[in-house]
């Protein structure tokens, strides 16, 4: 089944990654009057027109779905604030800009459900695509210099939740192997791996993947 | 050499498209079997004749020793072999419960043996007995909800007078395009019975 | 202790290599050459590993190197790596290379020369190579693509397809579609009945 | 994560603003962070037996609910949004019982075998962990056991001289595992010194640094040093 997690392919799939993401919060402006809702996930309302309210992203669609809202988009989904983004992303080949963990899944939804409620939809739609390649682009070029890899750890600070998805099957069987090829049965001479702790750091070089 | 044609049965799972069920080779299976029994015998004469000459077979290690060793490794090695097929096999037929249900469908059925059709309608009863224990199904909501209803169309015939979930009845019509609601089409689907339409 | 069932690590131990008998074993049929169902002392012949291994262990074997880790696969892995086709060279390159060279070092010295450094071996083939891998994974087209697997080992192998397929679903999904699928187990052939 | 409620495990240690964020999370939200603790985990973890009780208590009554304004003729609006409300946790409760289902499937024997993740099971999976894995037993034991030689015929052991249950497939600890935490740890221990990992144990690693996790930073690591922080609920899996 196309949204069914597969074990064998990655820890979840991207419908359940987007099920996750449709508990962010959005502001909606409504057109209609309605009264609170007490839902398991929260209470949200009560509802009047054109009085701005936060709920979570599913009940949004809902409710745009059937004509009774408009969607705000994020601040972080103007072209604005995406540019600059961009801009600091290509500047860094090390650094990851903070975006919400969910930016991929959010912006796409809104897209889907809610495209007249974007200004500058196209500008902002390619601006998140491009955002996506470059940082794809940034961890992969980290994981081909990760000879450091040997280590049981890995920092991966800023990822967002579908790009850690994406890459983790290859990631963690790669770790896996790693660690399983240093094992002292295998690389009984401790000189043959050199103890990374007493190294000095190499100042000249930080890595986005760094080894913690 | 030993060995060779039990380990062409584990070759046997990695062949073939990934995820797909080949036919239970139950020749090749009793030929391992049968292996067993002959190294069972190899070890035991050679035993017998240690015995014979009056050697100690705890601690003699002569050439018969080492030959009954290695009837004895090759025995393990086909035990590993025969329990992998037959556990491996057993995995996807524990999976195929959480896709396609309790029933069967006949493509697959031609691909087992009598003992693993058994062997997956008892584990479907287990796994039938658990849910009622709970007094939930867990067979359905494979994936994460959106609306309650979809559009699915008709691909095979169903049949008329199926029971939906709120105690109305269906005619489905092959090729006859449906509002369902998303729990009562999902086992259709992936038996692949109906599809959903999206768009 | 590889898991018991697992289907790769069997087929991994069913990789031969030669062995010498420093014993003489009777009533056994693992010697093509000789004309009796008896091994003499001194005798070369190829075992798979699972039995090979457990002869050794008990010293009624002496092992060598296989082929596959030779000098020779050394030099090529050395110039460069990723286009070495280890796959016709042994599958299971990493995982039976692992096999050997613990078994080496778990045993008396005199053998472990020739195995030791075995393990540091494979640990940077296995760094050389995945770079490639990852590469080639997500970004060559497909013809390039196709061509590169086919000299990648089963545990390379694995690792491409487990990027490939992240990266597929991801697409998917971005595309949209239906949510709901036929099992994949079923066949994809069958056409409904008019 | 949540604590375990119910089993007066309270930790002294959770800062001020943990427990109030603590108070003000639904018990959907929970048990959202209970699904992926448990899908993310190599190995089976402890039965949220008092969470899973409260939600499926919610879930009745807002089952109740709904059809009482079905009757009533509420705004059909807001009945589908209590549907989609529902909907959703009911996706959670159901796919959480499932992952632990599936994880009984796989490893049934070796979790019939150790005490520890046997506790973890509610009633209802300890009793479909042993119908299970009789199910099982029995297809071997008529398929292949029952026709090989005496002493060849364990299902646990590959031959009678065997040592330990070298048969048993167990979870993979040595996985890596996305993972971040709300606190400060320090010196996490990313060796295995207590119980080498090494079959001949004659030779250690090279020891590493230990890991120092800030609050926040998502990591990759193996599984085995984090396993008790997952336990404890200082650390969470992504």
């Amino acid at each position: 089944m196309a949204g069914q997690s597969d074990p064998h392919v990655s820890l979840f799939s991207a419908e359940e990654l987007e099920f996750m993401a449709e508990d962010e919060l959005v502001e909606i402006v409504p057109n209609m009057r309605m009264e609170p809702l007490n839902l398991l996930c929260g209470d949200y309302g009560p509802f009047f027109p054109q009085m701005v309210t936060q709920v979570p992203v599913w009940l949004a669609i809902a409710l745009k779905k059937r004509g009774k809202c408009s969607i705000r988009p994020p601040e972080w989904m103007s072209v604005e604030s995406l540019t600059r983004i961009l801009e600091s992303e290509r500047e860094s080949q090390d650094v990851f800009q903070v975006l919400p963990f969910h930016y991929v899944e959010i912006s796409k939804l809104l897209f889907d459900h809610a495209p007249g409620d974007i200004p500058d939809i196209y500008m902002v739609r390619s601006l998140i695509e491009d955002i996506r390649d470059v940082r794809f682009h940034k961890f992969e070029t980290s994981l081909e210099s990760f000879e450091a890899a040997r280590s049981s750890a890995v920092r991966i600070n800023n990822l967002s939740a579908m790009e850690v998805n994406i890459a983790r099957p290859f990631v963690s069987r790669a770790l896996q192997a790693f660690y399983k090829h240093t094992s002292p049965d295998l690389v009984p001479n401790a000189e043959t791996v050199p103890n990374r702790w007493q190294q000095p750091a190499d100042p000249g070089q930080k890595r986005t993947l760094r080894k913690r | 050499m030993y060995g060779r044609k039990a380990c062409q049965l584990v070759k046997e799972l990695t062949t073939g498209e990934k995820g797909q069920l080949m036919p239970f080779n139950s020749d090749l299976f009793d030929q391992v079997i049968a292996e067993c029994g002959q190294h069972y015998f190899e070890i035991q004469s050679l035993t017998r004749k240690m015995e014979e000459e009056g050697l100690d077979i705890e601690t003699t290690k002569n050439e018969d020793h080492y030959g009954s060793l290695i009837h004895h490794l090759s025995l393990v090695r086909n035990k590993r072999c025969l329990m992998a097929y037959l556990y491996n096999r057993a995995e996807i037929l524990r999976n195929l419960t959480w896709k396609v249900g309790p029933v069967l469908p006949q493509e697959i059925q031609e691909k087992l043996s009598h003992l693993e059709e058994d062997y997956f309608k008892k584990h479907s009863a287990s796994l039938k007995s658990y849910m009622s224990k709970l007094d939930l199904d867990l067979a359905v909501d494979m994936v994460p909800p959106k609306d309650p209803y979809i559009q699915v169309r008709v691909l095979d015939d169903i049949g008329d007078g199926i029971v939906l979930s709120d105690d109305k009845t269906a005619n489905f019509a092959p090729h006859s395009m449906h509002f369902l609601k998303r729990t009562d089409a999902e086992q259709f689907i992936s038996r692949g019975l109906m599809e959903e339409l999206t768009g | 202790m590889a898991n018991y069932y697992d289907l790769d690590d069997i087929i991994a131990e069913e990789e031969r290599v030669s062995v010498v008998f420093r014993k003489a074993v009777n009533g056994v049929g693992i010697d093509a050459s000789a004309e009796t169902d008896c091994v003499e002392i001194d005798s070369k012949v190829e075992l798979p590993f699972w039995l090979a291994h457990e002869l050794y262990l008990r010293k009624v074997v002496k092992l060598k190197v296989p082929t596959c880790f030779n000098q020779k696969t050394r030099l090529e892995l050395g110039a460069d790596a990723a286009c070495v086709d280890l796959r016709s060279r042994c599958p299971y390159f990493y995982e039976f290379g692992c096999k050997i060279a613990r078994l080496f070092n778990s045993c008396e010295p005199e053998t472990r020369v020739e195995g030791r450094d075995l393990g540091s071996f494979l640990l940077s083939a296995f760094e050389n190579r995945y770079k490639e891998v990852l590469a080639k994974a997500h970004s060559a087209a497909f013809a390039a693509a196709s061509k590169c697997f086919t000299l990648l080992t089963k545990e390379e192998t694995t690792m491409y397809e487990a990027a490939q397929s992240s990266m597929a679903a991801f697409k998917k999904w971005r595309m949209g579609g239906p949510r709901f699928q036929k099992a994949s187990i079923l066949g994809r052939k069958r056409k409904p009945t008019d | 994560m949540a604590t375990r409620d119910g089993d007066g495990e309270a930790s002294l240690s959770r800062e001020t603003d943990d427990l109030e964020s603590l108070i003000s999370m639904t018990d959907v939200e929970r048990l959202k962070t209970a699904w992926r603790q448990e899908k993310a985990a190599p190995e089976i973890l402890q039965f949220e037996a008092a969470l899973i009780q409260r939600v499926r208590e919610q879930i009745q009554l807002m089952e109740e609910t709904i059809e009482d304004f079905v009757e009533n003729s509420a705004d059909p609006l807001t009945v589908s949004l209590y549907q989609m409300d529902l909907d959703r946790t009911q996706f959670l409760l159901r796919s959480y019982l499932r992952i632990r289902l599936q994880k009984i499937e796989k490893y049934m024997f070796h979790i019939l075998n150790t005490d520890e993740l046997f506790n973890r099971l509610s009633r209802e999976e300890k009793w479909f962990a042993e119908r299970c894995s009789n199910d099982l037993k029995m297809h071997l034991e008529e398929g292949i056991l029952s026709k090989l030689p005496g002493g060849y015929q364990s299902i646990l052991k590959q031959t009678i001289i065997s040592e330990e249950t070298d048969m048993v497939p167990k979870p993979q600890l040595d996985a890596f595992v996305v993972c971040k935490t709300k606190y400060f740890l320090g010196h996490i221990q990313l060796e295995d010194i207590n119980n080498g990992n090494t079959g001949g144990g004659q030779s250690y690693r090279t020891l590493e640094e230990p890991l120092e996790m800030e609050p926040n930073v998502m990591h990759f690591v193996r599984y085995k040093p984090i396993k008790k922080f997952v336990e404890e609920g200082k650390i969470e899996l992504y």
